[in-house]
């Protein structure tokens, strides 16, 4: 093994170097100067964004416990854009006197669950993506918390890490059980031994479980939207995108690689819990007030769209679900982007303070309404794109029958994102937020999702390149 | 660049203009010029096809384009026309034409107003081009959201209410739609081979019997909630009423033909077997649409509640005459839904502007209008008597193409269904007479209306070109009766 | 070589360990009691690995570390968890679960 | 034969004064416009009338037979694979008289309306809509096929109605011409039917191919049975209804009277000479086609005629308006075409019923007409329509007066008056057919010429009334069309009807049957006496026979309460039972269950809160729950 070969490991280096560098300047600058670690870790970030993009060569180390291929690269690199553009909307908030002395703590935990994450995607052995997945929410929890003085984040922080060590616990049981009956944890020795027999379905639905708890499914689901309220908003929105968005990566692929045998089991799983998430979600989303606990059932809704990609065990269905989560990082940060900047600004977070947004603040507005339509799918931003390819991947192994439940509650779903939309623009109110200008990295932020938003969808190139990496079983 | 694929890019290069213009007024100058413009093209568009078929070319569509987009899932932009699309564009042209102008007195958010009205309409024009089902699709549900800003800003009444309803079951049934595209697409290479989305070429193949029972009622019903099928058409005298008048006219004159365009373009033209099937359930439903709206409307008070369940029933007349699969019936269904949306989008032009003049919409609140204002008065009884089948007026013509078509059929079923439809002709003759008289005729009840102007150049030049169009089809309608005739025949060959 | 304690008992071990754990979690009203359970569930996690691993694979390690690694990120997940729950305490100056609930519905 | 093609410069040219009245009506005001229509009718008139004497002087004529020609015919709408709506010209006996009489009275009319409606607000609008109407009409007695007639007869319906709602501040005009076009549009639905079920039988709409002897129609077996008769009896029985609601037969008769409500001039061209008769006109024009497939029709078309007459003549005598005596009088007589029709056969001298019937057509029109007009010219004097208000007006209208009472003896169907020979000759027809209709129609006779010379000696004689402002002759521009008319009337009872219009186109000899005509010559003079006895002077003798006969005498007054029917039917049954529990089932019902599923949506919401309580516990137990459950779903059940 030589040192070459750890090139297929290069966006966790690069994070990891990224991380150091950080970490030292936390060290090396003197506390009046802190604040330019915002500055310094957007550019790195855009740096390891950037060279993730640079061809990379296939393989595997550590005995084939981290594979690198082209498609775990392509999961990654949308991680980093989403990840990136986290970085840039938390630019203000972070420039608050209270989180002054603790601006590199974010950025080094962010990074680091971004490392586990992108260890989760590659790993091919259960230890490797244990590690991963506890990497990914521990410092999560922790982020969540980060809000030291709000009875809220703490809150947000405890439920998060009791929750998550509960479902990792499950996950790991359901673990023991598989490995008990296969006698390895090697992705590719598991594939291979995995039988339809009942300790191997009980197994495999505690770790079901503990995988739905990361993309928070029904009944998974019941952290999230405390979670999301509670944390602070950029911390909710990189939960609800980049750490929603992995978890369907690595679920993807351990039902793709490691579970192909028993598919007629978790299809039905899936099926269920498919129907499950898009409808409680969506019902729950229904009577939210509080921007960020709207979007945290919304994106309960959509974690649910995603199992239609799931369902088929198809290449276009997994094409269509990174395909989606591309969109949904864009259109998901565009509207919490919306909601932090104004919670930023003037510290309300209620729908009913977007009375009239649009007379005021039209800019804001008009991004959060493409996101809105982009989450409801609605044409021509690239939320349709992605629920249409989605259900065309369902419907291409016949399930036509969730094909339908899941366009019904497309119309549950387009209610509520109306409403936003109905506040921002049609609803009066007496005392409206004012007229602010936003900083500019906000307004990077959001210029960088708009563009996503319009352009995924139109841009059938970016169709066609995941396509070609994606594969089915 | 096809010349098809410009009705789409003019009114997007129109937004465009708005969104730059400074001063909101000249937002309304830029919206008339280009839709004008688009008027222009629309015109040249008919000229052409015109000229292609005397040339001799027998293809079932012409000015076909087509550029790859989703290569793997074979998904293209393909344009192209037949007779009836060609009609419907310029249908549609005037209808903006002529919705521009009868908002010219737009004062709230004037820019937004137009950029939504244009975005709506360039999703009318692209759906009518549009050969390629996902395009298809993608133009439908584009005109339809547009709807929800614009009733729910510029609306009057409960229009948080009705916008919301109106676009959820618009979606709804796009949603059902949608389902029914993917049975589509999935059937469309039985034999092996590409699937595709493209209409022609799945009109060349047959799709399974079994998949059609199952897409066919789909496809239609997600097409029918816009054309107001019976019991699907509540949104329509909520949505109508609430929206402002330049929307009443685009979406009861344009977007609700979408409905019935494709109900046969795609329902029934690539599932036919299945339509013939299902056929007698859906001519229920219509026939009870054609008499329940009319019925409904008579008792009505308010113009545009009336006019919306005069739409429910005309637009049930076109589902039902669709449905009764024949050249006559099909070619008086496309001809009624232009005949429609030409007299629906004068009438609710007329009633906006009457609503301007009178702040009410209550016709026991009005009464003896046509002294003050004789050419708003002589307009809508014109509109009314096109309603109600006047010869002469382009209702008529329709009228009368469905009528016999639909009883061509020698089964007893539909000829009863047929003459219970004829019935229609007498309850409009009532609801549209007792308007006239209650709104337009007698004596005046309020004397702030003795001071009301009558129509300004603009609203005059709405109405005129609209009026127009009524008025030529009517008197001359062997042009656009021959046109559409020509082009109803591939898809009724494949239903007989 | 196995005629000491059957594999059976080790599973039904830990089986018990997990259950228990799991009913703790629900039961207990002590953050810390909480994280305790959790604790033991991880615990019955690692009783079974090992066992597997000892009884019917002793050729290979893989349970032996996973166990290991379960057992150092417990320990991280702890240290998070008490940090938390410390705040939790500066916070709410209470560390009942029932009361940490103000973000509901 | 002659080149008809100037004939179609008579469509043309009302449709273009139409057009330019109606677009520039408002600029060029007044007297202009009212001298524009009538120049333009004037020219119709002359080609009407060139049209007629070249057709029947042996430009029709062909081998002894009228052959029906068609100098104009053009392609309108492709129906269907055999259908196709024409637009065309055809001429042929019954169309060319139609012409004379459409634009003989029409263009009296006209000139008359120039002194009648001088100085009324929308002076240009009435020419306008005169202009449409004589359009309409002339296009449908020209038609060359059901469907062109039947567009035009909508037209017309549609100009009737805007000129019965001239006046429309006035509530009761607006009224009526709303309910003059609901009923008879709800006749023409039946006649759009019947078009159907005929069109879809014998594949065309052709009338000289559908009247053809060995045409399609008559030599159709008829179709399928449906309640006793054949689709093909159906089918023109539906049509009848069409010519009924036209022709305000009974039951279809009460829009007639209200349309009175139009200005009288109005009255005197649509609901007395020209379009009333339409009905008579398409009965005629399909003649052929009931009398050889429908005979169980023409039978139902003989009854309508004769118990209209009849109703309408037992109303007549108790009305006190006089355009509404006058109405009912012309349903009466309108009953009397048709009933002539219904008894007639086809071919030479069975055909007598036929010729009779266009005869009295024609006749009643220059009477009735001529009738209207002198009452619009009372009407004009006085500014009242009741004769409760008018009496020995004969001083101060002389020339009214005069020409008033030639038209009535015409209509009481005294020698040599136009009205004699062609009721002698319905009569004679109904004689040969059926005793009791003949007998009805002789009672009509009698009451015809009771009711009539009560509202004579009403008007011109009795007490003077002592007006407010003295009555005087009406100017020259009125009093000229009534003279003319008054020619007209006196003098059509000498044309050569049979030689010219009959059944099959062949002419043929007719003589007065006077073991018929004396008795019905002694009725009308009866009917003439009582009148004489009751009204001529102002005594108690119509109020004792009113009381004696109270019940009948209320019956007629009240129009035998079919008004009352017709609202009851109306506002009872349709608006309360059908429109109202229509629109609020579709309020509640079909929009409440769209609401519904709304507002479920939102309580099932409302309901599954619970599970987000709060508690972190409570998650864990959801979650453990959940994991447990799809376990054992899936294993022990899936």
């Amino acid at each position: 093994m030589s040192l070459e070969n750890f090139t297929v490991m290069r966006h966790e280096l690069l994070l990891t170097l990224a991380f150091l560098v950080i970490l030292l300047t936390e060290v090396f600058t003197g506390e009046e100067k802190k604040e330019r670690v915002r500055i310094l870790a957007v550019i790195i970030f855009a740096i390891v964004t950037v060279v993730g993009f640079l061809p990379l060569p296939e393989g595997s180390i550590f005995g084939d416990m981290f594979r690198a291929t082209r498609t775990t690269s392509l999961m990654k690199n949308i991680l980093n854009i989403g990840t990136l553009i986290v970085f840039i909307q938390s630019y203000s908030w972070l420039g608050r006197a209270e989180n002054r002395d603790r601006i590199h703590e974010y950025f080094m935990l962010l990074m680091t669950t971004l490392i586990g994450m992108n260890f989760m995607i590659s790993a091919g052995h259960f230890l490797m993506f244990y590690i991963g997945i506890e990497l990914a929410t521990i410092p999560l929890a922790a982020l969540a918390a980060y809000e030291r003085f709000r009875n809220r984040s703490a809150e947000a922080g405890i439920k998060l890490i009791l929750s998550s060590a509960l479902s990792s616990g499950i996950l790991l049981f359901g673990l023991s059980m598989i490995y008990g009956t296969t006698g390895s944890l090697y992705f590719s020795e598991v594939a291979a031994a995995v039988r339809d027999m009942p300790l191997v379905i009980l197994g495999f639905i505690f770790f079901f479980s503990g995988m739905a708890f990361k993309m928070s499914l029904v009944p998974f689901h019941l952290w999230t939207a405390d979670v999301y309220e509670g944390a602070p908003v950029n911390v909710a929105s990189y939960l609800s995108v980049i750490s929603k968005g992995a978890a369907a990566f690595i679920f993807i692929i351990i039902l793709f690689t490691v579970f192909p045998i028993i598919i007629a089991t978790w299809e039905k799983t899936i099926w269920v819990i498919a129907v499950l998430t898009i409808t409680i979600g969506n019902l729950f989303a229904l009577r939210q007030k509080n921007m960020k606990r709207f979007l945290a059932f919304s994106s309960i809704a959509q974690a649910g769209f995603f199992l239609l990609g799931f369902i088929g065990g198809n290449q276009l269905g997994m094409t269509t679900v990174i395909y989606y989560a591309l969109v949904y990082i864009f259109s998901n940060l565009a509207a919490f982007g919306v909601v932090s900047v104004i919670a930023e600004k003037t510290g309300r977070e209620s729908m009913d303070d977007y009375d009239g947004l649009y007379r005021t603040n039209p800019g804001l507005s008009i991004a959060m309404m493409l996101a809105m339509f982009s989450l409801a799918g609605i044409p021509p931003v690239a939320g349709f794109f992605g629920k249409f390819f989605l259900f065309v991947a369902a419907a291409e192994k016949g399930y036509y029958v969730l094909v339908t439940i899941a366009v019904l509650n497309t119309i549950i779903a387009l209610y509520y994102y109306l409403l936003v939309v109905k506040a921002m623009f049609i609803n009066r109110n007496e005392a409206p937020i004012e007229p602010f200008k936003s900083d500019s990295m906000s307004k990077l932020g959001l210029a960088i999702c708009l563009a996503g938003i319009i352009v995924t969808g139109f841009a059938s190139s970016i169709f066609e390149m995941i396509r070609n990496l994606s594969y089915g079983i | 660049m096809s010349i098809l694929t410009w009705l789409v890019i003019i009114p997007l290069l129109t937004i465009t203009g708005i969104l730059f213009v400074k001063d909101a007024r000249q937002a309304k100058i830029v919206s008339a010029f280009g839709m004008g413009i688009q008027l222009i093209v629309s015109a040249v568009i008919v000229y052409s096809y015109v000229a292609l078929r005397n040339a001799g070319v027998t293809d079932e569509m012409v000015m076909i384009s087509s550029y790859e987009w989703f290569r793997s899932l074979n998904i293209y932009y393909t344009v192209g026309v037949d007779g009836i699309s060609v009609a419907m564009i310029a249908l549609t042209s005037v209808v903006v034409f002529a919705g521009i102008f009868a908002s010219w007195e737009m004062d709230d958010l004037r820019k937004e107003f137009f950029i939504s009205l244009i975005l709506l309409a360039t999703g009318v024009f692209g759906f009518f081009i549009s050969l390629d089902l996902f395009t298809m699709f993608l133009f439908y549900e584009l005109a339809v959201i547009p709807m929800y800003i614009l009733i729910g800003i510029w609306g009057s009444g409960p229009k948080e209410y009705a916008a919301m309803k109106l676009t959820l079951m618009l979606m709804g049934g796009s949603a059902l739609l949608m389902v029914g595209l993917f049975g589509i697409y999935f059937n469309s290479a039985p034999d092996g081979g590409e699937l595709t989305f493209n209409i022609i070429e799945i009109s060349k193949i047959t799709i399974p019997i079994e998949a059609q029972r199952w897409f066919f009622p789909f496809t239609f019903v997600g097409f029918g909630v816009l054309g107001a099928l019976f019991p699907l058409h509540t949104w329509s005298p909520d949505g109508h009423s609430s929206a402002p008048t330049a929307v009443s006219m685009l979406h009861a004159g344009v977007l609700m033909k979408l409905g019935g365009y494709g109900a046969f373009r795609v329902a029934m033209f690539l599932m036919p077997e299945a339509a013939n099937e299902m056929a007698w359930i859906f001519i229920i439903l219509t026939t009870i649409s054609v008499v329940y709206g009319a019925f409904g409307a008579i008792v009505q008070k308010d113009l545009k509640y009336i006019n919306a369940y005069s739409s429910v029933s005309h637009c049930g007349m076109v589902l039902f005459a669709v449905l009764m699969m024949n050249r006559t019936a099909m070619t008086g269904a496309v001809i009624q839904m232009i005949s429609h949306g030409l007299m629906t989008a004068l009438f609710f032009a007329l009633i906006g502007m009457i609503y301007g003049r009178t702040h009410t919409r209550m016709i026991n609140e009005m009464g003896g209008l046509m002294k003050v204002i004789p050419f708003l008065g002589v307009a809508y009884v014109i509109a009314g008597l096109a309603s109600l089948g006047l010869p002469g007026l382009s209702g008529f013509v329709a009228e009368m193409n469905i009528f016999f078509g639909a009883f061509e059929h020698p089964d007893t079923f539909r000829r009863v269904a047929t003459i219970i439809a004829v019935s229609s002709i007498v309850i409009t003759a009532v609801y549209i007479l007792r308007v006239i008289a209650i709104l337009l005729l007698g004596s005046i009840r309020d004397h702030h209306f003795d001071l009301l102007d009558d129509a300004k150049w603009y609203e005059k030049l709405s109405i005129v070109s609209l009026l127009a169009g009524i008025i030529y089809i009517g008197m001359a309608p062997l042009h656009l009766s021959d046109i559409i005739r020509e082009s109803v025949m591939p898809i009724v060959d494949k239903l007989l | 070589m196995n005629q000491g304690i059957p594999l059976e008992y080790y599973l039904i071990l830990a089986s018990a360990m997990f259950f228990i754990g799991v009913y703790g979690f629900l039961t207990r009203r002590n953050l810390i009691t909480i994280l305790m359970s959790v604790e033991l569930i991880l615990n019955s996690v690692n009783i079974n690995f090992l066992a597997f691993n000892r009884y019917l694979f002793p050729g290979k390690l893989d349970g032996h570390f996973f166990s290991l690694f379960v057992i150092a990120v417990a320990a991280a997940e702890a240290a998070v968890a008490i940090a938390i729950i410390i705040n939790i305490y500066r916070r709410f100056t209470t560390i009942n679960v029932e009361d940490v609930n103000s973000l509901k519905y | 034969m002659a080149d008809f093609g100037y004939t179609l410069w008579i469509l043309i040219l009302p449709l273009v004064t139409f057009v330019i009245l109606g677009l520039f009506g408002m600029k060029i005001k007044g007297r202009m416009a009212g001298l524009t229509g009538t120049a333009s009718l004037a020219v119709i008139t002359a080609l009407s009338y060139t049209a007629a004497i070249s057709y029947f002087t042996g430009g029709g004529l062909a081998d002894g037979v009228y052959q029906k020609i068609i100098p104009f015919n053009s392609v309108w709408l492709n129906l269907t694979d055999h259908l196709h709506i024409d637009m065309g010209i055809l001429i042929d006996p019954i169309s060319v008289m139609m012409l004379v009489v459409i634009s003989t009275v029409s263009l009296m009319v006209h000139i008359y309306s120039l002194g009648y409606m001088k100085g009324e607000k929308g002076f240009e609008r009435y020419y306008a809509f005169l202009s449409l109407f004589s359009f309409a009409m002339l296009g449908l007695v020209l038609a060359t096929n059901i469907f062109q007639m039947y567009i035009f007869w909508e037209l017309v319906g549609v100009s009737s109605y805007l000129l019965i709602g001239f006046y429309y501040d006035r509530p009761s005009a607006v009224a009526a011409s709303k309910k003059a076009f609901i009923v008879t549009r709800f006749a023409d639905m039946g006649f759009l039917v019947g078009i159907l079920l005929l069109s879809f039988t014998t594949k065309t709409f052709d009338f000289v191919s559908l009247t053809a002897l060995d045409g399609p129609a008559i030599t159709s077996t008829g179709g399928a049975l449906f309640l006793g008769m054949s689709l093909m009896t159906w089918s023109m029985l539906l049509i009848f209804i069409g010519g009924a609601g036209k022709s305000a037969m009974f039951p279809l008769h009460i829009w007639l009277p209200d349309a009175m409500e139009g200005p009288t001039p109005v009255s005197a061209l649509i609901h007395a000479a020209t379009m009333v008769v339409a009905g008579v006109y398409l009965v005629a024009r399909l003649f052929p086609v009931y009398y050889f497939t429908a005979p169980e029709a023409l039978h139902i078309i003989a009854w309508v005629g004769a118990l209209s007459s009849l109703l309408a003549a037992i109303i007549a005598t108790t009305q006190t308006d006089i355009k509404r005596v006058l109405a009912y009088s012309t349903i009466s007589q309108i009953g009397y075409m048709i009933f002539s029709l219904g008894v007639s056969g086809y071919g030479d001298h069975d055909g007598l019923g036929f010729m009779a019937s266009n005869w009295h057509l024609f006749n009643h029109a220059m009477f009735k007409a001529l009738l209207f007009l002198g009452a619009g010219s009372v009407i004009h004097a006085v500014h009242s329509n009741y004769m409760t208000d008018m009496g020995s007006l004969r001083k101060y209208l002389p020339v009214t007066h005069i020409t008033f009472l030639i038209a009535c003896l015409t209509i009481a169907g005294l020698p040599p008056l136009s009205g004699f020979f062609s009721k002698d000759e319905i009569l004679t027809a109904a004689f040969h057919h059926d005793k009791i209709l003949f007998a009805i129609e002789y009672a009509v006779a009698g009451l015809t010429a009771f009711y009539m010379f009560r509202l004579y000696f009403s008007i011109f004689h009795g007490v003077d009334r002592h007006y407010h402002h003295t009555p005087h002759e009406s100017p020259a521009v009125m009093t000229v069309p009534l003279i003319i008319l008054a020619f007209g009337s006196v003098f059509a009872g000498f044309l050569p009807f049979s030689k010219l219009v009959t059944s099959d186109g062949v002419p043929f000899e007719s003589h007065i049957e006077w073991s018929i005509a004396i008795p019905s010559i002694l009725i009308g003079l009866a009917g003439i006496t009582v009148a004489w006895v009751m009204y001529r002077k102002e005594n108690a003798l119509p109020d004792k026979i009113a009381s004696t006969f109270r019940l009948s005498y209320r019956w007629a007054y009240n129009k035998f309460y079919f008004d009352e029917m017709y609202i009851f039917v109306t506002k009872k049954i349709i608006f309360k039972h059908i429109s109202h529990p229509v629109a609020w089932f579709d309020r509640h019902i079909v929009d409440g269950t769209m609401d519904g599923i709304a507002w479920v949506t939102q309580s099932v919401s409302s309901m599954i809160k619970g599970f987000q309580s709060g508690q972190l516990q409570k998650y864990g137990y959801v979650f453990v729950t959940g994991a447990v459950a799809l376990a054992l779903l899936f294993i022990y059940i899936l």
